[in-house]
């Protein structure tokens, strides 16, 4: 893949902004379409991008596996622990309303961190999988 | 405080555990992790089944939002009973897991397995507590996916085929679930179960609830493995690490009946599953051709671990029969089988744990004369044994007792008889393996076989135990049984 | 009307697709029909205002899923093989399932009906009552997130499942895995 | 006609599905076999989808001076069922990876014939 | 209230005992005095509830309630009291015999051996004192379980091969009859207790009283019904003091002794006599009693031939059940106590020849009498008990059985009772005679005998003592030119009991009275 010098370079041009798209996505999603899991699918999608033109190994660099398995434990628990915090506040399981003085707001809270989790899970889950099938040599 | 979110609690332990034991890495973090998970969500279910008994259904708002509008977990005696399997199972089995991993397991990756299992549990559970029907497909796939892992982590290569197999058709099952919840969804605009099941009679039972009907009925048969659609459990169960085996065999299949029942008898409601359609004449048909060409097939397999998952599809078919029944002691047989079934082949397959640990197969010649060498294991597979052939005293005979009463009262008499023939048959294929340990001679490179290790003896042990315990002071799951059993009825 | 007839074209072209699926025996351009076929669903999901199912179907199916087929054929191999026997008994499963299933469709509400169960119950209350409980303007976030959060939460918890199950599958196994079972054993 | 297209929409999503189904239970290959499970949940997403169809509707963001909306259910739930979908494609070809070292091969008829069992 | 505790113990002890032997397993002086002593305590707590029963008290004890009016309970009445004395005080003298046996046979296994023994005790007493059908239906299975090991004991493939007869028919029978039967019953009656006059009367309609009678005649197997008695034959592969004490007294009692307790106290004897229900049983039975007789006649290994005639003389008292008249059924609880000890002198003897001179097949026995002759002797009065001639008290027994067939005027059974004496005199003393033919024969006979016998090993149920017979065959070859008669018993611990119970036979004949009266109450 060296030589192909137009690829690199269109790939490095685009990658942030993927990204940003990525970002966008997934803080917007409560107002357009598109949400955590969109997000994460694009976030990865963009490191999958950028592994495969520059190599796994060097995408690795950027994010090592412990982060990524990090990631993916991160966001579930996030999740579930936004719940947790609904209960401390005596309120239902994953009833965000009393995260914030008014309801609305709290219920807002609560979407947009459960949204966080299930990007952070679905995009970490993606790239793993993705560098996994990448490494994998069979002998 | 948190007395009144316990239904929820329940599941959310094993699944906030799970990825701790992906956080600390360290074989005993998540091996500590995955114990406490375990005992506490039993510790939960054993108060929910106290608080269903003493007060009825549960039911718990989730994010507060009222039901249909939000998802409802609803708990009665069935599925508080349920709960207690699984959970009570998850429990006995997790400490084995520790030692049973050391041949089976690629070491330093431990905590994984640990927490796939957590998940499974979740899963399991998840599906026995929720009121929603789109949710119960969600933890349904939740079970599915994790055990198909752990099944592939199987010491033998064909773990990976038969896990494959069971993913193919497990999936194929679950779509048709979907289907179903879609046709319902669409007759009726609801997902919550109850509300599904207030709202089909106004809309009238037509054509469109017939396909759900029969979509529903296909999907679950596939996925507890009712004859002729058990192909991919015989491959699972035998292939598996032990501690996989003991798990899924006592728990899976059983969450699968779970749905049967709630979905015949709640959600659609006994006059459209039985009156409207003439569902019972082909359940009892269906069951007991279970009962019989897998049994047989077990009397030929030399394999003990495959004999076993054989003679679980052949449970399955006792369990149906006594749904087939539509009355209250069929029904109350059914569900007894479910918890008996469970005791029963959890210690039969933790046993062969125990064996394999030893003398790395559970081939039937390799397993002669090994009521020498290992007199505690083989002891407690003579226990589990007995229990599954249904002898006075173990629990097995107390379902079999139901099964049998169930089809005196109505007067089929022939059914009696083929219950009994097919635990005859059961005779067989155990007394096969019990012959072998204790009456012939051991093969001379397994002559000084040591004895299984406490760590694995005692979860078997305990099994066993329960099984004559259960046999003996029935109270509590013929009460429970009953008790299910009557608002299964009722619920129409 | 216009609906219809994109619908119809949308709908023709995925029939032709899954056909080129069934026949074709070079996997890798069977992976991409795949890929063609789920892009196809997103496209009909847009018709449908389906924006977000789109949205996720163009980047799984279409996307990673593709990807993964395609990683997984640079492992392995890229023909089938062809079928020995004539596959007459699935045949007959699918056409009775099928046949089953448009029997059932007999009685659905019809295509597009506002007043179909589907779409009064408990969707007309998502509709209403979103922006005052939630504030969110995306009733499908909303409903997603807040008031069937549970479902999303297993959702993710089946994500986290293939995780894990695909490193525990795949990743570094060289690393101590011990040789296969005796396999002297069972051969019934 | 708009009567008999109502159902002429589920109809060809039924047989798409069906076909989908045919390629996995018909067919030997491992891989395909995945790809064939894929079409199948795809076409049954599409029919959900079609429930939710509002004729006249908007797709269910909140604006101003909009009055129909398709139904948001649908989209949910199968906003749920594509995640389960990919993760038991990924987890299904996972798995062929590794058959495919132990066997050296994914066809079906092959493998059984090496474990000697048919 | 302390009559509670006999009950209990009389049970628990034979366990405790099993788990003694266990213990010492590697000490065998240690196992055989545990095995005598638990034996002897046993016995000592069923002789403590003799009085009560004599007095007419029915001491009961109630255990657990598996299922709302399905319980675990023991009432002790004179049948089942008649059945634990002959169980309890034969075990002493069979584990004082097995002593002898066991060493002097070099048995592998023998712990196991002791172990199920003592297990099989104890559930034979639970059966004895069972309080209703189910708790008898445990303790059956368990008495099935238990013995399985003692019949597959020496392990060869044959023994294996008759465990699965023997498991396979009595299995069968009791889950799919017997099961189905009892289970019918509670759906019936409401209840499984045993009460005088039975508990079926009206509940269920005379026409389904013979598929029930059926479902518990062919349920009981080990009443060893033709066609169901195979697993008795096969059961003789088991070693000596197991055919002896097991498969002559404790299971097959066990099996007539059920069958009576269910004609009495679940159909009761009226009941049945009224719907004619049994008729069939008679004649079933009658058949059997013929048959096996005539089989006996054709077996040339003894044991074998022995296990026939227990066969036929089982069917002796399924016939006076059948017959349900009070004469006949005190009669047949009689022969339960004059058959066990006629027959298990018989065994005694065949495991002492066995055992002194490895012979196995009539054929071979020629003058052995004249170097056995406590043993032929005692084989004599065993044998004569079971023919049914005074003064030996086999003759009490079938004269009861005789009037009770007088009673229900079904005369052709007496004719039968009249015939099977003749031909168990046709099949028993020849044994005897044998025993004293003269000694020249004896040389070729030996020959003969020894070659034969390697012959026809395999379809005798008798093993563990191929590697005895050669050296044996040679060994008598020569010392018999120079003193054919000289005396060569079997060791002190086989010779003494088989002549207590040799003695016992004349016992009963003498004080068959008491007996009577003490069996008198269960037809009231």
């Amino acid at each position: 893949m060296r030589e192909y010098l137009i690829l690199r370079v269109i790939t490095k041009l685009l990658f942030p902004f993927i990204l940003l798209f990525a970002l966008y996505v997934q803080f917007h999603g409560d107002f357009g379409p598109g949400g955590g899991f969109q997000a994460g699918v694009i976030f990865a999608a963009s490191f999958i991008l950028y592994s495969m033109v520059f190599g796994v190994r060097s995408a690795q660099h950027v994010l090592p596996v412990g982060i990524l398995r990090a990631g993916i434990a991160g966001g579930l628990l996030l999740y579930a622990l936004v719940g947790v915090v609904d209960l401390l506040l005596g309120a239902n399981y994953l009833d965000y309303s009393p995260m914030s003085a008014e309801a609305k707001v709290g219920q807002h809270l609560g979407i947009f961190l459960v949204e966080l989790g299930v990007g952070i899970t679905v995009a970490s889950v993606m790239m793993t999988m993705f560098f996994t099938f990448a490494t994998w040599r069979e002998d | 405080m948190l007395r009144e979110h316990l239904p929820v609690l329940v599941i959310i332990i094993p699944l906030i555990a799970a990825p701790l034991c992906i956080l600390f890495r360290g074989r005993d973090q998540a091996f500590g992790i995955a114990l406490l998970a375990t005992w506490g969500s039993f510790a939960c279910s054993a108060v929910i089944a106290a608080k269903v008994m003493a007060s009825g259904t549960l039911s718990y708002e989730l994010g507060g939002w009222p039901p249909p509008i939000g998802i409802e977990l609803r708990i009665d005696a069935l599925n508080a009973l349920i709960l207690l399997i699984v959970s009570g199972i998850g429990s006995v089995v997790a400490p084995y897991a520790r030692n049973s991993l050391l041949l089976e397991y690629v070491e330093d990756r431990s905590y994984m397995f640990y927490c796939a299992f957590l998940l499974c549990l979740c899963g399991l559970m998840g599906v026995a507590v929720t009121g929603d029907a789109f949710n119960l497909f969600v933890f349904l796939e939740i079970s599915s996916l994790s055990s198909y892992v752990l099944i592939a982590l199987g010491f033998d290569r064909r773990a990976l085929t038969a896990s494959y197999q069971y993913l193919i058709m497990g999936t194929i099952g679950a779509t048709f679930i979907v289907i179903s919840i879609g046709l319902l969804y669409q007759a009726t605009g609801t997902l919550n179960m109850a509300d599904i099941a207030q709202r089909l009679p106004e809309h009238g039972y037509d054509r469109t609830v017939i396909a759900a009907f029969a979509f529903l009925v296909i999907g679950v048969a596939l996925k507890m493995a009712l004859f002729p659609l058990h192909q991919w459990l015989p491959n699972a169960y035998s292939y598996a690490p032990s501690t996989v085996s003991a798990f899924l065999a006592a728990t899976a299949t059983k969450v699968s009946v779970y749905i049967l029942l709630r979905f015949l008898f709640t959600v659609f409601g006994v006059q459209f599953s039985f009156d409207i359609l003439p569902t019972a004449v082909p359940l009892t048909i269906l069951a007991i051709l279970a009962m019989f060409i897998p049994s047989i097939v077990a009397c030929f397999e030399h394999n003990v671990k495959k004999v076993l998952a054989y003679s679980s599809v052949a449970q399955i078919g006792y369990m149906v029969l006594g749904i087939g029944f539509v009355t209250m002691t069929g029904l109350t047989a059914g569900i007894l089988h479910l918890f008996n079934h469970a005791l029963m082949k959890g210690a039969l397959f933790l046993v062969l744990g125990a064996v394999f640990y030893r003398i790395g197969s559970c081939n039937i010649d390799r397993m002669a004369g090994l009521a020498r060498t290992m007199p505690w294991t083989m002891a407690a597979f003579v226990g589990g044994g007995l229990s599954l052939i249904g002898i006075p005293m173990t629990a097995g005979f107390i379902s079999k007792w139901y099964l049998i009463q169930a089809a005196i009262e109505k007067g089929w008499w022939h059914i009696a008889v083929l219950i009994v023939a097919s635990s005859l048959i059961a005779v067989i294929y155990i007394w096969r393996v019990i012959e072998s340990a204790y009456f012939r001679e051991p093969p001379e490179d397994l002559q000084n076989v040591k004895e299984a290790p406490l760590s694995l003896l005692i979860p078997a042990w305990i099994l066993v135990f329960g099984n004559v315990y259960f046999g003996i002071e029935t109270s509590l799951p013929v009460s429970m049984a009953e008790l299910a059993a009557r608002s299964l009825l009722g619920a129409n | 009307m216009m609906l219809e007839v994109i619908d119809i074209i949308i709908l023709t072209l995925m029939t032709v697709t899954v056909i080129g699926i069934v026949v074709m025996r070079n996997l890798l351009a069977v992976v991409m029909l795949g890929g063609i076929y789920s892009l196809l669903a997103a496209s009909i999901f847009v018709a449908l205002d389906a924006v977000d199912v789109a949205f996720t179907e163009a980047a799984v199916g279409a996307g990673i899923s593709t990807v993964l087929f395609i990683g997984t054929l640079a492992l392995t191999t890229r023909v089938e093989k062809r079928p020995k026997h004539k596959p007459l008994l699935p045949l007959c499963v699918c056409i009775i399932t099928g046949a089953v299933l448009i029997y059932g469709s007999l009685d659905m509400a019809r295509f597009g009906d506002p007043n179909s169960p589907a779409n009064r119950h408990v969707a007309a209350h998502y509709l209403e009552n979103t922006k005052k409980d939630t504030g969110v303007p995306n009733v499908v976030t909303a409903v997603l997130a807040s008031y069937r959060g549970y479902d999303t939460l297993g959702e993710v918890t089946v994500i986290f499942t293939a995780g894990i199950g695909v490193i525990l599958l795949l990743g570094n196994w060289r690393r101590g895995l011990k040789p296969p079972a005796p396999h002297h054993e069972d051969k019934a | 006609m708009v009567d008999f297209f109502g159902l002429y929409n589920y109809w060809i999503v039924i047989v798409l599905a069906m076909a989908g189904m045919y390629i996995v239970i018909a067919r030997g290959n491992l891989i395909k076999k995945l790809v064939g499970l894929n079409v199948f949940q795809a076409s049954v997403f599409v029919l959900y989808i079609s429930f939710g169809k509002v004729s006249g509707g908007t797709a269910p963001i909140l604006l101003k001076g909009v009055v129909t909306y398709s139904n948001p259910l649908p989209h949910v739930l199968i906003l749920t069922a594509i995640v389960v979908g990919v993760a038991t494609t990924a987890l299904g070809l996972a798995l062929v990876v590794r058959i495919r070292r132990e066997y050296g091969t994914i066809e079906e008829d092959d493998i059984h014939s090496q474990d000697g069992h048919t | 209230m302390h009559h509670q505790i006999y009950i209990g113990l009389a049970i628990i002890l034979p366990l405790l005992g099993t788990v003694m032997i266990w213990m010492s397993g590697s000490r065998p002086n240690q196992r055989e005095v545990v095995t005598v002593i638990t034996s002897g305590l046993t016995f000592l707590c069923v002789l403590q509830l003799l009085p009560e029963v004599l007095a007419g008290h029915q001491p009961e004890l109630h255990v657990t309630e598996l299922l709302p009016g399905l319980e675990i309970s023991f009432k002790v009445e004179p049948l089942g009291m008649l059945f634990a004395l002959i169980a309890s005080f034969l075990w002493i003298i069979t584990s004082f015999y097995a002593i002898g046996y066991m060493r002097g046979h070099h048995e592998p296994n023998q712990t196991r051996f002791y172990m199920c023994f003592a297990i099989a005790i104890s559930s034979a007493l639970a059966i004895a004192f069972s309080g209703n059908m189910f708790t008898l239906f445990i303790a059956y299975e368990v008495l099935t379980l238990s013995t399985y090991p003692l019949v597959t004991h020496s392990q060869t493939d044959e023994a294996r091969r008759a465990g699965r007869v023997y498991l396979g028919i009595l299995m069968s029978t009791s889950i799919g009859l017997l099961m189905v039967g009892i289970i019918w019953t509670w759906a019936a009656a409401g209840t499984l207790d045993f009460t005088p006059g039975g508990i079926l009367k009206g509940k269920i309609d005379d026409g389904l009283v013979i598929v029930l009678l059926f479902l518990y005649m062919y349920g009981i197997g080990k009443a060893a019904l033709m066609p169901i008695h195979r697993w008795l034959p096969a059961a003789m592969v088991a070693p000596t003091p197991v055919s002896a004490l097991l498969h002559a007294v404790a299971v097959v009692k066990a099996g007539v002794f059920t069958v009576l307790k269910v004609i009495i106290y679940i159909f009761g004897a009226d009941f049945l006599t009224e719907t004619g229900a049994s008729i069939w049983l008679m004649y079933v039975a009658g058949a059997t009693v013929l048959l096996a007789s005539l089989v006996a006649l054709t077996k040339d290994n003894l044991k074998a031939r022995l296990a026939y005639s227990t066969v036929s003389q089982l069917a002796y008292i399924v016939l006076a059940g059948a017959l349900a008249t009070s004469h006949s059924l005190v009669g047949g609880a009689m022969h339960i106590a004059m058959h066990a000890f006629g027959k298990i002198t018989l065994f005694f003897c065949a495991g002492a020849i066995m055992v002194a001179s490895h012979k196995t097949e009539i054929s071979q026995m020629r003058g052995l009498g004249w170097r056995m002759p406590f043993t032929f002797a005692a084989f004599l009065i065993g044998a004569l008990s079971v023919i049914g001639l005074p003064p030996l008290g086999g003759s009490w027994s079938k004269w009861y059985i005789a009037l009770g067939a007088a009673d229900a005027d079904q005369l052709v059974f007496i004719a039968v009772l009249m015939i099977s004496s003749l031909l168990n005199i046709a099949y028993l003393i020849p044994v005897f005679a044998r025993g004293f033919f003269g000694p020249r024969e004896e040389e070729e006979a030996q020959m003969a005998g020894s070659h034969e016998d390697h012959g026809d090993h395999g379809d005798h149920g008798d093993h563990g003592d191929h590697a005895g017979d050669h050296d044996t065959a040679t060994h008598d070859a020569h010392d018999a030119s120079d003193a054919g008669k000289r005396i060569a018993e079997a060791p002190m611990l086989c010779v003494v009991p088989l002549w207590i119970t040799a003695l016992g036979c004349v016992a009963l004949f003498v004080y068959s009275d008491w007996l009577y009266a003490m069996l008198s109450p269960i037809v009231k």
